[in-house]
């Protein structure tokens, strides 16, 4: 019983040192994120084009999505690519308001005269119940402005130049899912398409989804993948690169204090393994 | 024997309504897409399933009723842990009655947003039906129908000065000025619309009428919008929406994330306890749980790199292969036993447990 | 400080609390954990009924039964009338309400009506469902055991192929209960499907550990970093 | 590949050799043919961990956890009736703790029936069947609590699960229960063999149910059960095949089996 709650404290001390005393280390290279970035940074817009990203999250995964709709938020933003967002899960209304507001005003304070505000850089198009039925009327759609209608203040879209009209599905270059939930990424995958439009589709996925989201990214149906807290991570020191001014300090002591966590399992599995052929040594001397 | 044969009608009466019960289903499955939509059922499908989701809907009392029983008698007798049920209690009627009282609130904010908006349909209604008169309804004359609308407008008008005023109340968020100078003006241009109206005359639809109808429905569109952050707003700064957000926000989420983070705890404790090569498939599960951590932490690359080898190669490597191949082989095994559960429950081909014999 | 950020304050405050509260468990089952856990059931007992009301029987049943969604205009005429074929709602509510004499000692065979009715619906769905998974996931695997990269056969690719179809293979044969016999090539091969198996659940431990860990750190920030703020701000106003 | 709505041809006639299946094996099985059935070793550990509660006179706990009402469910009550029986037959205590409402009705029924089975439906105790939470996490943190309140003997976990299965089993661990878990969800089943005494894996959970009853229903179910998989088994290899000869012989190959079961009603001429 007492070794079980060394046990504990050791995994409680493993992930607060670093944020208490806010180290951090450079992330792990992962070839999936990597591809991500070049896939947004490769995105060309004209007028009247846009991205579209889909947080389907609830409290239970933002520890994995939310620093993951962050550095994709922040990378369109940077390259001043309008956003329309919407979601799929009742949940997930609060982060759609609240995180591109985090994500502007940093950027702001890291480029000031310079502004990102609603409605010029992005939209939030709210929750759409409906999943995979209203993913396929929005592809068949001739015009998304009226298709979405309103905005989550009741704002009819056509009141926003930059998403006043925007004709078909055509016009979205990008699409991002950042989800930790079952079957919401599949309604995408398999219904967010039509005959001679295939969007670019990146996703966010938690860790525990991981072995499956890689399906798809064998298959070249996605195209861009965030392996879980260390996927942002990563994205985000390929931003810093580009954007030297972007401060990513928290999000890499967090994905430090993951590394360190992990290093503490595996330890730990390693003294499981030696304590009892120590034991029966010791035992056998005797 | 009369009791055995009562018995009996009944279970035969419990299977009629399991093989009801999948008969829609299954059949839409079954038929191709050209029957579906011939039957109508392609139209209707979600108001059909809607029906389905009704049935099970009304379950929901079943939950509480349990707790209210179980809980309530401990307090009531005073038995070991009462005060606990107490809380329990305590946690139950207040989440009811704040999320009741929020979400009236909620409905009265949409419906009084709604008839501003209304203003608005009404005009174009008006438009429409004077450019198209209906066949199959019966319409008041245009004159009457304008009436209505400045009508409605002058109330609509006077609830809009009301919200204002309370939304300057001491505890005003900073963007309050802001919002009512929105609103402000947005009524302003929709009451010069309306004097407009009242001035011309409606006897017939001409270019000048339609072009102020059209303006009125814009104009009213805005002022709804406008309306609606102010009553947004406002409805924050209740206490029952105080309340909600300290339930929801201060102990709901954070109980819920706690528990999920103890998670992070006992993951320790099982790989120590646990993961001990006993054999070569415990040492299997070992090995290749070790590696794909490795893969994922920046420690492991460093390490790896010294020794040429990518660990995050051999992470994707193990996700995609072995462990796709064998995932799918479960996921197929288990689907098929599934199936034949299911072809056996719909059909009521029983035994045991559900609608036994009687011995 | 407006009374939104003086809510703010006591929901983070609370909010730590309530995650010590949980925490406190790993030392030891206490009372104060007791209380926690007691709350937090009774919470989520009165939200999970109210959002099964909020959002989906009083939008999409009730509100049109009850006609609240035809709207009406100022001079009394109506966008689009009442819609009666709504009432026929009733009968899938009051069959539901069935469910009710599941207490009831010489009733209880009137709940087992709807009990067996949802058992159907849900059986039929799952004769749907496993056609629409099952089958992408065997014609995915039709994986050639050799492959050829520009004319020339790839070692490593084919091996991989070549391994993924004999684990799944063997795995599926694992599961065979009703054939092999001792001796027979199937029980022979049987016991081959276990350690690939736990490969597969080794890999799944290993990828799962980041999220489970992700949220411990997330708690550990809100201490750290949030909840001691607030808690010091407090005593800071207090004295 | 597009969604699937219809039955294709391909697919109807799967469905009809499914229910021809099950309907021979009903009926070789009533005629008395006995299945042999695969030892499953899980199920022993089953009873010997009820025995054990009983020399120490602990309760038992049994839990579907997330599990909706559907086949799981009714595969998992299948274990539980024979686990219930045993229970009266040795007058243990007997604690359920509820996710869904509508899985309660079900549990609530399969033990009455146990207890009847067992000529002891007057020690049912109603009160036994308790619904904790729909909601994930405070399903978990009630039934940690009960764990540790009712200091539970063994611990039977049969169903859905998802991120409280550890939470769940670690609680048992705490107090030293014998354990035994099955999961049809692979993601949960590695935290099972770390801290379960006894995992069932996957389709396990189905075949224990037939394994402990010896039920002619289940059994012949059991049986169609193998032979629809063994189908599987051999549409794979033939595609496989088909796949690897393809660079030598394309005309053979393009017969893929996956036609057979995709293509739509349009693709034959009547």
């Amino acid at each position: 019983m007492g070794g079980r709650r060394i046990i504990y404290l050791l995994m409680i001390f493993a992930v607060a040192a670093p944020i208490i005393v806010g180290f951090s280390q450079r992330p792990s290279r992962l070839q999936s994120a990597e591809r991500m970035y070049e896939v947004v940074e490769s995105v060309r817009i004209e007028p009247g084009e846009v991205a579209l990203v889909w947080l389907d999250f609830g409290p239970n995964t933002t520890a994995e999505n939310e620093p993951q709709a962050t550095v994709l938020l922040e990378h369109l933003f940077r390259r001043r690519i309008p956003v329309i967002l919407l979601s799929q899960y009742q949940q997930s209304e609060r982060f759609l308001e609240s995180i591109p507001r985090k994500v502007a005003k940093r950027l702001e304070r890291e480029m000031p005269g310079q502004h990102w505000r609603y409605g010029e850089a992005w939209i939030n198009g709210g929750f759409r119940p409906g999943s995979g039925i209203f993913i396929q009327s929005m592809v068949s759609a001739p015009d998304l402005t009226k298709f979405l209608g309103r905005d989550v203040q009741g704002m009819p879209l056509t009141h926003y130049p930059n998403f006043a009209s925007l004709g078909g599905v055509e016009r979205v270059k990008l699409v991002g899912e950042i989800t930790g939930l079952v079957g919401v990424f599949d309604n995408i995958i398999q219904f967010l398409q039509k005959d001679g439009y295939r969007p670019t589709i990146v996703h966010g996925c938690t860790s525990i989804t991981i072995p499956e989201a890689y399906i798809f990214l064998d298959s070249g149906q996605l195209k861009g993948l965030l392996e879980g807290i260390a996927g942002a991570a990563w994205y985000s020191e390929v931003i810093k690169r580009a954007y030297p001014e972007s401060d990513n300090k928290k999000l890499l002591v967090t994905n430090t204090s993951l590394g360190l966590a992990h290093l503490v399992l595996i330890l730990l599995i390693v003294f499981g393994n030696v304590a009892p052929l120590m034991k029966k040594f010791r035992r056998g001397d005797g | 024997m009369v009791a055995q044969d009562v018995n009996d009608a009944r279970k035969k009466l419990i299977r009629v309504f399991t093989f009801l019960g999948g008969i829609y289903f299954f059949l839409h499955f079954l038929l191709p897409e050209s029957a579906v939509s011939y039957l109508g059922w392609r139209a209707n499908h979600e108001a059909i399933s809607n029906g389905f989701i009704v049935v099970g809907a009304m379950a929901l009392g079943l939950g509480i009723f349990n707790i209210v029983r179980d809980h309530g008698a401990r307090c009531v007798f005073k038995r070991s842990g009462w005060f606990n049920s107490l809380a329990l209690l305590l946690g139950l009627s207040s989440m009811l009655f704040v999320t009741t009282g929020q979400w009236i609130n909620g409905q009265k904010n949409s419906s009084d947003v709604r008839r501003v908006r209304l203003t608005g349909e009404f005009a174009s209604r008006i438009l429409s039906d004077a450019e198209r008169p209906p066949q199959d309804r019966a319409v008041p004359p245009l004159s009457a129908r304008i009436t209505a609308l400045l009508g409605h407008q002058r109330a609509q008008a006077s609830a809009i000065e009301g919200e204002i005023a309370v939304s300057l109340g001491p505890d005003a968020p900073a963007s309050a000025p802001m919002l009512i100078g929105e609103v402000k003006s947005k009524l302003d241009a929709l009451d010069q619309d309306m004097s407009e109206i009242a001035r011309v005359p409606w006897e017939a639809l001409g270019p000048q009428q339609k072009a102020l109808l059209e303006r009125v429905a814009q104009n009213a569109t805005k002022l709804a919008s406008a309306y609606s952050l102010i009553k947004q707003a406002n409805h924050s700064r209740t206490r029952i929406h105080k309340l909600y957000t300290f339930l929801y926000d201060g102990l709901f989420n954070q109980l819920g994330s706690a528990m999920f983070a103890l998670l992070g705890v006992y993951i320790g404790a099982a790989a120590y306890r646990a993961f001990r090569v006993r054999s070569l498939e415990s040492g299997l599960m070992m090995a290749t749980a070790v590696l794909v951590m490795l893969g994922q932490i920046s420690l492991g690359e460093s390490q790896a790199a010294r020794a040429g080898v990518s660990l995050q190669d051999i992470r994707q490597w193990l996700l995609e292969v072995p462990n796709s191949a064998a995932f799918r082989a479960i996921r197929l095994g288990a689907g098929v036993a599934g199936l034949m559960l299911a072809i056996r429950m719909w059909l009521s081909i029983e035994s045991t447990s559900f609608s036994s014999r009687e011995r | 400080m407006d009374s939104l950020g003086s809510l703010n304050l006591l929901t983070t405050v609370v909010g730590g609390i309530a995650t010590l509260a949980i925490f406190s468990f790993l030392i030891k089952e206490n009372a104060f954990y007791r209380f926690f856990e007691h709350l937090f059931l009774g919470i989520a007992a009165g939200l999970g009924p109210m959002l099964i009301v909020r959002d989906f029987l009083w939008p999409n049943i009730l509100e049109p039964m009850l006609g609240l969604t035809v709207v009406r205009y100022p001079d009394g005429t109506v966008e689009q009338p009442y819609q009666p074929l709504y009432l026929l709602y009733l009968a899938p509510m009051l069959f539901g309400c069935l469910y009710y004499f599941i207490y009831s000692q010489r009733h209880a065979w009137l709940a087992k009506l709807v009990i067996g009715f949802t058992l159907g619906a849900s059986g039929a769905l799952t004769i749907r469902g496993f056609f629409s998974e099952a089958i992408p996931q065997i014609t995915g695997s039709f994986k050639p055991l050799l492959v050829f990269v520009d004319g020339h056969l790839s070692l490593f690719e084919s091996f991989s192929n070549m391994l993924f179809v004999a684990t799944l293979l063997l795995v599926l044969n694992y599961f065979f209960f009703t054939f092999g016999r001792e001796g027979s090539l199937q029980g022979r091969l049987a016991p081959l499907g276990r350690p690939l198996l736990m490969v597969c659940f080794g890999a799944f431990f290993g990828s799962t550990v980041m999220a489970r860990l992700a949220l411990l750190v997330e708690r550990v920030q809100f201490i750290v970093g949030d909840w001691f703020a607030a808690v010091r701000f407090l005593l800071g106003v207090a004295y | 590949m597009s969604g699937l709505e219809h039955v294709t041809p391909g697919i109807l006639c799967v469905l009809i050799f499914a229910g021809w299946l099950l309907y021979r094996e009903l009926s070789r099985v009533k005629q008395g043919y006995v299945h042999f059935i695969r030892r499953i070793p899980g199920v022993d550990a089953l009873e010997s961990a009820v025995g054990r509660c009983a020399e120490q006179g602990r309760p038992v706990v049994f839990t579907t956890a997330l599990t909706d009402v559907g086949p799981t469910l009714y595969a998992c009550l299948g274990v539980l009736h024979s686990i219930a029986r045993r229970v009266a037959q040795y007058k243990l205590k007997l604690l359920i703790p509820q996710y869904t409402p509508e899985a309660m009705a079900l549990v609530e029924d399969t033990v009455r029936d146990a207890y009847r089975e067992a000529g002891r439906s007057s020690s049912f105790d109603p009160e036994s069947i308790k619904f904790l939470s729909s909601e994930q996490f405070a399903f978990a943190s009630g039934y940690m609590g009960l764990m540790h309140r009712e200091k539970a003997g063994a611990a039977f976990m049969f169903g859905a699960f998802a991120a409280e299965a550890l939470v769940l089993a670690e609680a048992g661990q705490q107090v030293g229960a014998r354990q035994v878990a099955a999961s049809v969800s692979p993601e949960q089943v590695a935290f099972f063999i770390c801290t379960c005494d006894y995992t069932l894996i996957g389709e396990e959970l189905f075949g224990s149910s037939a394994y402990l009853s010896r039920e002619p229903v289940q059994v012949a179910t059991l049986a169609a059960q193998d032979r629809l998989k063994l189908l599987c088994l051999g549409f794979i290899v033939i595609g496989v095949l088909l796949a690897t000869i393809q660079p030598w012989a394309p005309r053979v190959a393009s017969i893929m089996p996956d036609r057979l079961l995709s293509s739509d009603w349009g693709a034959i001429s009547w």
